[in-house]
């Protein structure tokens, strides 16, 4: 169930420039699943509306939950100056999450761009799959790709070429001869399209998460949708939630 | 302790709704607030057929506020009426649902078909709507389109009207009297102001459409004194909204001659608001020592 | 790097320049700013004759702004320019002086004495003052209205006209074309937004004139929404004001259309907002390699 | 001169119900004089406003200011919870104070009312005079009378009798057949017509510090006015700025 409380800060770190890793306490770790997202409330009352961030991982107790985010604003600067023992509101467990079935005993690609890697980290952890773990960032500062070697193979992708192949992660799929019957991706637009692109070529599902300015987050403000190739269900326009229906969709049902 | 409140006749069982759009159909927020416990529900708008809405982003934040141009999505009457009321009707609160509308033609279609709907205690009538025969101008910015979409409509209407009422004007009063004159059985202010936001560094809009509808507690001073004005010009019951964040912010608008309040942008913020605003009307009638809720109406002194 | 901007012939150093009413004569803020490093200085609002002004108290907060009711209280022209002037000159800073009046008379009669002040550039026209003719409707919120103090005013004016225009009207382009029909020079807004607060205890209003002009970080949406309706409305050149606390808010009223900006009620918050401003607005100019301020004018994309 | 700088808290206690006590470390100290008051600034975005607090205190060394200030609003509720080591942005000094030569070897009262009383405190300790000090409170929770005892003969007035005189400051210094050549006081609008009437059957000068809302507190607002006698020398109508005039007047210049 849905439910907004208070949670307490347990530890926060810096991963790269403008990426922090903070783990919170929350009731909410007991029914997280990997793919869904929690919304953070900032104290500063110039602010209005929660900050949506995915969740990266949860512990193995079931009694925190882990968030990477990059410092977008005056929220997530307020955010990344929290200590531990600090508190912070938070709504969730918002979303759909990963179908994670749908990848069971299959040859998949995680695939995680930029900002968009932390939710795969728990999907990683889940997921009883042959796991490739395709990963974009902008330069040689990389973060989580340690936590996910772990849990399968991890190939870098860095526009300026200084660590892994030179180019995106589709580039270093290509350059690594690499093959799956099953995605699972989350990351910018750009590189969502072409995986939609690859993903019908190849004729394999891929799941994609989505990204929106929210205003509600629980499906009501109709503020996050995206458009369907079909007439949605709930909208009965070719309109989908992303906070509700998704963020999490099947890359065809979606127009991006 | 009495809480009760009576608009157009209908009296609800505490002056506490929500404003349109910003608690869909109930049903989302009924995972946080027992519906039973709101005066009313008022539902977000729907017109005769589905409308798509405006192309993202369609919201951004503002100081103390925020904008958004959702462009009127809704489903349509039809799947209003057979998913969304018999939904509602399992709940001890009164039903208002809000009807927007591209013509005249539009707007009647929709109110006839909630004529045969007796779940149904109110009808609010969004009159900031794009107004396709008169350009871009909205039937609420102009006194003559206000009369005239408030006399036709009262004539196939089977449920009280209330006219919301957008604050975009020089003078809400000659609004409100148009109103009135017209046949309204009740008014609803404010509806959003129209703002905007630019990203400096990007150097685009913050939203699709450009401009968007402002809400939140930074609009309430605003607010405020359009109900105020508004219930010094009109005997209309008025339902006030904007920016209301708390049973205090609430109370001010009573005091100012509303006899209900909506919340609307703070459902984002806090979804426990509404109940936690009936809450704390209650609490401050006991610290005051008002036994009934209808002598807090317009009591500010002076 | 070049700052300057332009406003009816009138170059000006930067476009940072303060808010009439919130800087006195410059001379209360000269101990925290030096005035010689602002683009102007606009006076508080001058009439022909002493205003007493409005009973205390004049000023409330609100959430992210605050309301006031002064009154327009001012010392007469004759002082202005017997002790305000004469201060205001030994500063390189250009001088504004904003004029209010209750008949066009009293207006003219101020524009007239000032004609014989070369130290002042520009006469910034307040229309949101009393307009004893028409009643409690102020000029500024009729077209016609406004039309002819404009025109009116531009017969007895040396120098040239800002008219600042009220943002309590239903249409802002329609106010700005007439201001540029009737010969006028440029225009400023926004004026303050009327609003209202209570005090829910007390059960009275905050301000003893009951309602009060809103300014603040609050109305900045609303504010650049006018700006860049105006702008594209009208060819005359835009002073841009509502709520801007640094220098982002600054640019995006900038990007929006306006030539130059006013810093009003953060100067109660911050004295020092205004060379703040300037600072930031040049460090945004380096940062995305603007050569010159002008090219930032209306340059918003879509 | 007048400036706004970061004051840090050198300490904190409550005085009693809603009433508190703090010293700030700020340069401030070095020119302030008593009747003068300085602002302070909440953190909280949603107000805008700088409150207006009178100095009660000026250490020996002037390095820092003593406020005692009552609880009314999100300014003064958030100011209460500062501890020592937190920052604060200060405006000072503001005000022209008490003009004290004017009580130089006279027979004084000084006279508080509520939180009228804390300026009466510096003001105490500067006077070179025969000091009666008459205070005046709701009830017995009485605060600052201790400090107030060590530099004149100390009078107190409460409205429920529940300490002195019963009734207010008025009624003390008749049951205590006191009299003074000059009057210097602070306190609620009432008390201070009530002592203008008195200064004026006695023909006595009373300097009077007034309270009005304000915005700029520098006196370019116009915000915080009081209505004069005669044409004020600056507004040239009768208003006179309480902030920069005032907030002492003499009592027979003011319409209260």
């Amino acid at each position: 169930m849905k439910q907004k409380q208070t949670a307490t800060v347990r530890s926060q770190r810096q991963l790269a420039a403008q990426i922090f890793d903070m783990w919170i306490e929350t009731e909410l770790a007991g029914e997280a699943a990997p793919g869904q997202f929690i919304c953070l409330y900032p104290k500063d009352k110039s602010t209005l509306l929660p900050r949506p961030i995915s969740i990266c991982e949860i512990n193995e107790e079931r009694t925190a939950l882990r968030i990477v985010y990059r410092i977008t604003g005056k929220g997530t600067t307020e955010f990344s100056v929290y200590k531990q023992g600090d508190t912070v509101s938070v709504l969730g467990n918002l979303g759909n999450g990963f179908p994670v079935a749908k990848g069971k005993e299959k040859r998949v690609f995680l695939i995680g761009g930029g900002i968009g890697i932390p939710p795969m980290l728990q999907l990683a952890k889940e997921l009883q799959a042959q796991k490739q773990i395709v990963l974009g960032y902008r330069s040689n500062e990389l973060f989580l790709h340690n936590d996910l070697e772990r849990y399968g193979q991890v190939y870098v992708a860095t526009e300026d070429g200084s660590a892994g192949t030179k180019g995106n992660v589709m580039d270093a799929i290509r350059e690594n001869g690499l093959d799956a019957d099953v995605i699972f991706a989350c990351g910018p637009m750009p590189m969502l399209r072409a995986i939609k692109r690859y993903a019908e070529e190849k004729k394999i599902p891929a799941y994609i998460s989505l990204e929106e300015h929210m205003a509600c987050g629980v499906g009501a403000c109709l503020g996050c949708v995206v458009k369907t190739k079909e007439v949605d269900h709930h909208s009965n326009v070719h309109n989908a939630r992303i906070c509700t229906d998704g963020p999490v969709f099947e890359a065809g049902e979606v127009e991006i | 302790m009495n809480l009760k409140t009576t608009i157009a006749g209908v009296t609800l069982q505490n002056p506490v709704m929500t404003a349109s759009g910003t608690f869909g159909s109930g049903m989302e927020y009924s995972e946080f607030v027992d519906l039973n416990r709101l005066g009313a529900v008022v539902t977000k708008g729907v017109a005769n057929v589905p409308w798509q809405g405006n192309p993202t982003p369609r919201v951004a934040e503002v100081y103390g506020g925020m904008l958004n141009a959702i462009g009127l999505q809704n489903p349509g009457i039809d799947v209003l009426m057979e998913r969304d009321i018999p939904f509602l009707r399992q709940y001890n609160t009164k039903i208002i649902v809000n009807v927007c509308g591209k013509t005249v033609e539009d707007y009647i279609e929709v109110v006839e078909k909630l004529g045969d709907e007796p779940a149904v205690a109110l009808l609010e009538i969004n009159v900031s709507c794009p107004n396709v025969k008169e350009g871009a101008i909205a039937f609420g910015q102009k006194a003559d389109a206000l009369y005239n979409i408030t006399s036709e409509l009262k004539k196939h209407a089977r449920q009280p009207l209330i006219m919301k009422l957008s604050p975009n004007v020089t003078d809400i009063t000659e609004m409100a009297k148009a109103a009135e004159a017209a046949g309204a059985d009740a008014l609803s202010l404010i509806n959003t102001l129209t703002g905007m936001k630019i990203d400096v560094h990007k150097r685009k809009f913050a939203i699709a459409n450009k401009t968007g509808g402002m809400s939140g507690p930074a609009i309430k001073p605003i607010a405020v004194r359009m109900v105020y004005q508004t219930a010094q010009a009109v005997k209309l019951p008025i339902i006030g909204m904007g920016g209301i964040a708390n049973a205090e912010d609430a109370i001010e608008f009573i005091l100012a001659g509303a006899s209900a309040v909506s919340i609307g942008a703070m459902n984002f913020v806090n979804p426990y608001s509404t109940i936690e605003i009936v809450k704390g009307i209650e609490d401050y009638m006991k610290k005051y020592k008002v036994e009934n809720f209808s002598d807090l109406i317009g009591a500010v002194e002076g």
